[in-house]
């Protein structure tokens, strides 16, 4: 529980990237210069701190291995107690990684990507700003301070993806992010106070000390509330429709934010309160629906989007969709829901800044009906993507294959049901990522007039090398070598259950599928001629291009009834936010516009309300008298 | 004779300056409800003052009044303001603030 | 019948001794000053006075007293609201003394008897003069404020009110620009005003026949021994609300709050809005820990429902806001009923939490009205939220000062309003008010959405032709400005010094 | 020192004596509202200015110079000035009926008290406040 050595840099770790964004954001013009670099410079620094604390922590023995920092007392008001306290265990030391690392190539990366961006300085504060609220969103100790990283991801997000201000769209994406995120954080603030009700107070460890004594229906409703945060953040059914947009906005900011780390903060969440989702069987089992929906409604969309990016976007709620569902099995489930983020953090990360180098040498163009045969052009890239392609696809040795075959294999240990639905997932994933390729790198050539595909500069390419070799080794690496299962289960527990068949069947069978799902998406785009514009398509395509109307449905629900009446609300804001956004503020709005008639502006008849009031309180009070 | 009489009296004034001030529209006169207010609740300090047999009540009546005056300087001075702005003593007219 | 003087403790009145003094002394300067040197001498003896008294209070705040026979309570809560009263009238009184904003003076009417757009008015204004009345107003209003979280019977508390509440209806309608609004507002609050301190002292008077007695000790003695009937006692804890009610704001007494904030003079609504927050709230608590303990299961049902109506309806009739200073005032509605849910915990806790969200709103507050008071176009201050579309990108700094407040006000981490917030919340938790902490957390949630509609509008939108500007204020308005936007933050990262002083306060002594 | 009577004397504990004053309360606001309200629908709406004098005579209380000139405040002005010092001197009966028990203190207190009044006194007389024309 002391803070030996390294360990008391605890602090420091969140401190650089928070000074740099501060410097960065107030320093004014005059840090144009050398600004980026202090930006990439904090986060490495956190970077090598975070990996000399790993060697620190591997030093000690397992059941010492959660270091609590407490910075100062924060809040101290009667039964609230409150400290700004970190802590470092084994399931925060790989968040930290995680964030870190990919964070300092992505941060690398961008020098070159934002090179000729005159607000470079600005995007980089919003950066660092992000990567601080991030670790301190992982190493918070307790539930307040976890919602002030909360918060602060979202903000620095909001800030990012609207970043291109100038785009409309921008904006409106930003805005809708935002709007929905609300609705997930008082899904958080509730659960939040429902714990301090319960249990008297906020600390992780008090808190699951005594889940015990906890009512399963309060343990079941403070799950839901868990998860529906969790969705808000990591963009899972019902919540989804800000991540599509969200890619609006810089593509290293979809590689860090909307794809490696933040989208994953729902994930961690959920790992971290396990011990209230192993007391409250309904709410994991909801968890599991929602994971399941939301992997098929990812790969759909994925399957269908021609913008690579939101291709790209679609199969990440798909893969985050697996690391909620395997959260949601439980003990069986819960190392590989990590083990899945850490590796998807990575190839997909770097499938990202593949495809941002694509556009790059594209003139940021994203139809993939405008690329084709690039693989000879941009050969770095190409090899790079290669590698995170066969990775999320899930081929062995790469990265995605352990991880996600691990689920599946968890999945079957539950239910055979969901585990064949995992597997044809897979197949779908195959599908749609072998289209994705066949799109950009293969197939003749399909580019605008005047477009002159190039590499992208060495400070873009190292970055994706390092992470093709991430996606390729970190599996194993972390299989084998940093046997993650005993790392983490001190903090997660672990258990396993008896399946029917051998291991090997559900590996063949899912690498079967797979496959022919990759055959399918070759054919269908690597072989035929790829229309410059897009066919019609079936009922399916049609539907996942509209992103399987998330909006529409939002839209016919809730805005449609009160369309006329959400005016009020966007009186001087015409670029009112779209799906239920529209809908949930427009009621509310609603009502205000008929609440406020009743403000006449006539001093008599406030009088009046006034005796009605003083009349109702002397009643209530003489009626209610005990 | 039973002093709890005066606090119905009391009650029966103050529900008749509450009356006042809801139904006139001279600004004058809303402001002269309000004072029989006041005026209703020093009367039943005063009974109260009796039945209690105690002085405090009587105190509460003489700051009551003084304040009551001061009330009236600043309420007359409002109204002679807006009366020189617009013609017109009508609490209704001033509208121009609402929703 | 024989009359025993009652004792004084001068050290501990002294504050409130010194601003008594210096407002008649204010009168005095305003009486043989010329015209000239009104203006200096009175921002010095004011300043100096609200500084001197500020002092004072540090220096008192370990007594513990009851004195001028029973009738005034000088103890930690009171030294607390006292001090924030002195500070937050200091910040406002600089945002008063704002003499380079607006092109032909400070933010009052030159003469606030001359008929608006008449010659007299021109020629007023041509010459120059300024209305320093302003200053004796400021100094008795203060006064009130401090007697009133410090009095301890009824009688003492409706004066207290009274010398409160005069100096602030005239405040209200000496606006230079846009008189007729200043007059009604004036007018409004006026009425009203008196009509809801009728109820008061109708209350006072009812209590006073219940218990036989208006010093808050006996009637909570009177409460504990009396058996039985205990209508009359219930009535007039009724009345008595609706005079605090009113002053707080609260629904469904709110209805003044938005014409008064619209209509005032800026700077007063931001020094209005800050103090008379804090003295409402404390006269409230300790009328009701004090003198009605006894009854708490009575009042405490009226007070849940009146918290309840003022956090949605404040919060709802916010959205559709088109004017930022009614949107604040709506805004000002909701927050009084997530206050009311630390009142409602009635516990030292739920009073500790109070004070903590008073002093951060109170900064808050006077930090937005301030930035309201600099956003400006041709007609005076650009009140029309539509005008301040892309402000970000006209004035980066102010922009970012604003959002502090908003986020603040909306309750988002790592500002005063934040911790304030699960102040209360947890309070009201710990007193098992666990449904009403639901609904205050829903209301805070669709606060946020117009709190963060001002924020995304000056970020997120281009700047139109009607853009306002910004315009750079003197030394008084930026250091009142930097101490709220200061204050704000440091309150959420490092609450815990004010946290402690509160703690070290204790409760109300009886 | 007269016995403090009962209140509820002769009343049945059944019935509470205070009822009748929540009662008339209601009465009340029932009245105001539903006269507002039937006025509202029903009543001729001929305004004129003589319906919102103050005294409805027909006689203008004050008479308005046209054009927003100069008004007299003189009459308002010296009514003020008589509300204060008139009723504020009601301070002296309670203090010269106790004068000799409440010795010094008593003494500086109504010092101090009509020092205050003088005070706004000398600021009427200097602002003006005093002359006739």
């Amino acid at each position: 529980m002391t803070e030996p050595g390294i360990f008391s840099l605890l602090w420091v770790l969140i401190a650089l990237p928070l000074a740099g964004a501060a410097i960065l954001l107030f320093g004014g013009r005059r840090t144009d210069r050398w600004g980026p670099y202090l930006g990439v410079l904090t986060v490495c620094t956190s970077a090598v701190i975070g990996v000399l604390m790993l060697l620190g922590l591997m030093a000690l023995p397992a059941e010492e291995r959660s270091i609590t920092q407490t910075v100062y007392s924060w809040i101290a008001v009667g039964s609230l107690q409150v400290d700004f306290a970190l802590q470092l265990d084994q399931l925060s030391m790989v968040f930290v990684l995680l964030i870190t690392i990919v964070g300092a190539l992505i941060h690398i990366y961008s020098l070159g990507y934002m090179a000729h961006d005159p607000d470079r300085r600005k995007f980089f504060g919003y950066l660092n700003l992000f990567v601080a609220a991030m670790l301190l969103l992982v190493l918070a100790n307790n539930y307040l301070l976890l919602y002030v990283g909360w918060e602060g991801v979202g903000l620095a997000s909001y800030l990012l993806i609207g970043f291109w201000q100038y785009k409309p769209s921008a904006a409106a994406a930003a805005k809708k992010a935002f709007i929905i995120n609300r609705v997930g954080d008082v899904g958080l603030s509730l659960a939040i106070m429902l714990i301090f009700v319960t249990f008297g107070s906020v600390t992780f460890g008090e808190v699951f000390g005594q889940v015990g004594e906890a009512s399963e229906g309060t343990l079941t409703a403070i799950g839901l509330l868990l998860l529906l945060a969790a969705a808000g953040k990591s963009a899972q059914f019902p919540l989804q429709a800000w991540l599509l947009d969200a890619m609006e906005g810089p593509t290293p900011v979809s590689a860090l934010i909307h794809a490696a780390t933040m989208v994953t903060a729902g994930v961690y969440l959920i790992v971290r309160s396990h011990v209230i989702f192993d007391a409250a069987v309904w709410a994991a089992t909801a968890v599991v629906v929602v994971g399941l929906i939301t992997i098929f409604m990812g790969a759909i969309i994925g399957s269908a989007k021609d913008d690579i990016k939101k291709s790209l976007a679609g199969s990440t709620m798909s893969q985050i969709g697996y690391m909620v569902f395997a959260a949601g099995l439980g003990p069986i489930g819960y190392i590989f829901a990590i083990f899945h983020l850490l590796t998807h953090g990575v190839f997909k990360a770097g499938l990202f800044l593949g495809a941002g180098s694509v556009m790059h040498g594209m003139n940021d163009d994203v139809n993939m009906r405008r690329y084709g045969t690039l693989k000879g052009l941009m050969v770095i890239t190409f090899v790079t993507f290669m590698a995170g392609y066969l990775a999320i696809i899930g081929i062995p040795p790469f990265a995605g294959f352990w991880s996600k075959d691990e689920i599946i294999h968890a999945a079957f240990e539950r239910n055979a049901l969901i585990g064949v639905a995992t597997i044809l997932a897979a197949g779908i994933t195959g599908f749609y990522m072998t289209r994705m390729i066949a799109m950009t790198f293969f197939g003749k050539a399909r580019w605008e007039e005047g477009v002159h595909p190039h590499e992208s500069p060495k400070v873009m390419t190292i970055p994706l090398i390092i992470l093709a070799i991430g996606s390729t080794l970190l599996g194993m690496a972390l299989l084998f070598w940093g046997n993650i299962e005993s790392w983490l289960e001190p903090v997660t527990g672990f258990a396993s259950e008896p399946t029917p068949f051998p291991t090997w069947v559900y590996i063949v069978v899912t690498l079967i599928v797979v496959i022919i799902g990759a055959i399918i998406g070759w054919v269908m785009y690597a072989r035929r001629p790829v229309p410059i514009e897009a066919p019609r398509g079936s009922w399916l395509t049609r539907a996942a291009r509209k992103d399987l109307y998330g909006d529409a449905v939002n839209d016919a629900l809730v805005v449609r009834p009160s369309f006329a009446l959400s005016k009020a609300l966007t009186i001087f804001d015409a670029r009112g936010v779209d799906g239920f956004v529209n809908g949930l503020a427009g009621s509310v709005g609603a009502i205000s516009g008929r609440l406020r008639r009743t403000q006449t502006g006539f001093a008599r008849s406030y009088a009046l309300s006034m005796v009605g009031g003083a009349l109702l309180v002397a009643l209530a009070l003489v009626l209610v008298q005990s | 004779m039973n002093p709890a009489n005066y606090v119905v009296l009391a009650a029966i004034l103050f529900s008749l300056g509450a009356i006042g001030v809801l139904v006139r529209r001279n600004a004058i006169i809303v402001f002269m409800s309000v004072e029989l207010m006041l005026n209703a609740a020093n009367l039943a300090f005063v009974a109260f003052a009796r039945m209690n047999g105690n002085l405090d009540g009587q105190v509460v009546a003489f700051f009551v009044m003084v304040v009551a005056a001061a009330e009236v300087v600043v309420g007359l001075a409002i109204i002679v303001t807006i009366f020189r702005t617009r013609k017109s003593a009508s609490v209704d007219e001033p509208n121009l603030l609402k929703y | 019948m024989e009359f025993i003087s009652p004792e004084l403790d001068y050290a501990a009145l002294a504050p409130m001794i010194v601003v008594g003094v210096a407002a008649i002394i204010s009168v005095l300067v305003e009486a043989f000053a010329p015209r000239s040197v009104r203006r200096f001498l009175q921002l010095v003896l004011v300043f100096t006075t609200l500084i001197g008294a500020l002092v004072l209070v540090v220096l008192n705040s370990g007594m513990r007293v009851l004195t001028g026979g029973q009738s005034i309570a000088l103890d930690g809560p009171a030294w607390i609201m006292q001090g924030t009263i002195l500070i937050l009238a200091i910040l406002g009184g600089l945002l008063m003394a704002e003499g380079g904003v607006d092109p032909s003076g400070d933010a009052f009417a030159p003469r606030a008897s001359a008929l608006p757009g008449s010659e007299d008015e021109r020629q007023f204004t041509i010459r120059g003069y300024l209305q320093t009345e302003v200053w004796p107003f400021l100094l008795f209003a203060v006064l009130g404020m401090m007697l009133f979280v410090a009095s301890n019977d009824l009688l003492m508390m409706f004066i207290a009110l009274e010398v409160m509440s005069l100096p602030l209806y005239l405040l209200a309608g000496m606006a230079r620009r846009r008189r007729l609004l200043s007059q009604e507002a004036a007018l409004k609050y006026f009425l009203l005003g008196a009509f809801s301190s009728a109820f008061f002292l109708f209350g006072a008077a009812l209590i006073y026949g219940y218990s036989g007695s208006i010093a808050f000790g006996p009637i909570s003695f009177a409460i504990t021994t009396k058996a039985g009937e205990n209508t009359l006692l219930l009535i007039g804890i009724a009345m008595l609300l609706v005079g605090l009610f009113f002053k707080i704001g609260a629904v469904p007494f709110h209805q003044w709050t938005p014409d008064v904030y619209q209509g005032a003079p800026t700077p007063v609504t931001g020094m209005m809005a800050a103090t008379v927050k804090v003295a409402a709230f404390g006269a409230l608590m300790r009328l009701l820990y004090v003198a009605f303990g006894g009854v708490r299961w009575d009042w405490e049902i009226l007070l849940w429902i009146v918290a309840i109506l003022s956090m949605l309806v404040g919060s709802i009739i916010a959205i559709s806001q088109s004017d930022i200073k009614r949107m604040l005032a709506y805004s000002s509605i909701a927050q009084a009923g997530f206050i009311l849910v630390g009142v409602v915990a009635a516990s030292p806790q739920g009073l500790a939490s109070v004070l903590f969200y008073l002093i951060a709103y109170g900064f808050t507050t006077i930090g937005a009205f301030a930035v309201i008071s600099l956003v400006r176009n041709a007609s005076g201050e650009a009140t029309s939220i539509r005008d301040w579309a892309g402000l970000g990108k006209k004035s980066p700094l102010i922009a970012a000062i604003f959002s502090v407040f908003m986020l603040s006000l909306a309750g988002i981490p790592l500002t005063g309003g934040f911790i304030g917030k699960w102040g209360v919340f947890a309070a009201g938790v710990a007193a098992g008010d666990a449904w009403l902490v639901i609904v205050a957390v829903i209301a805070s949630v669709i606060a946020a959405f117009f709190y963060v509609r001002v924020i995304v509008l000056m970020y997120f939108a281009d700047p139109t032709p009607d853009t306002a500007a910004v315009v750079i204020p003197s030394g008084f308005t930026t250091v009142s400005l930097a101490a709220g936007a200061t204050l704000t933050i440091a309150l959420g990262i490092v609450p815990q010094p004010i946290l402690d002083i509160i703690a070290n306060a204790g409760v109300f002594i009886r | 020192m007269l016995k403090r009577p009962s209140i509820t004397r002769g009343v049945p504990r059944a019935v509470n004596v205070y009822t009748p004053i929540l009662v008339l309360g209601l009465l009340a606001f029932g009245f105001a509202a539903f006269s507002v309200i039937l006025a509202t629908f029903t009543g001729p709406k001929r305004y004129n200015r003589a319906k919102v004098d103050a005294y409805e005579c027909g006689i203008e209380a004050t008479p308005q110079p046209m054009g927003g000139g100069r008004f007299p405040v003189k009459y308002y002005l010296t009514a003020m000035m008589f509300i204060i010092f008139d009723i504020e001197l009601v301070f002296l009966y309670p203090w010269a009926v106790a004068a000799d028990q409440l010795e010094v203190f008593g003494l500086v207190a109504i010092v101090l008290f009509l020092v205050n009044l003088a005070v706004p006194y000398i600021y009427e007389w200097r602002r003006g406040g005093l002359e006739w024309d």
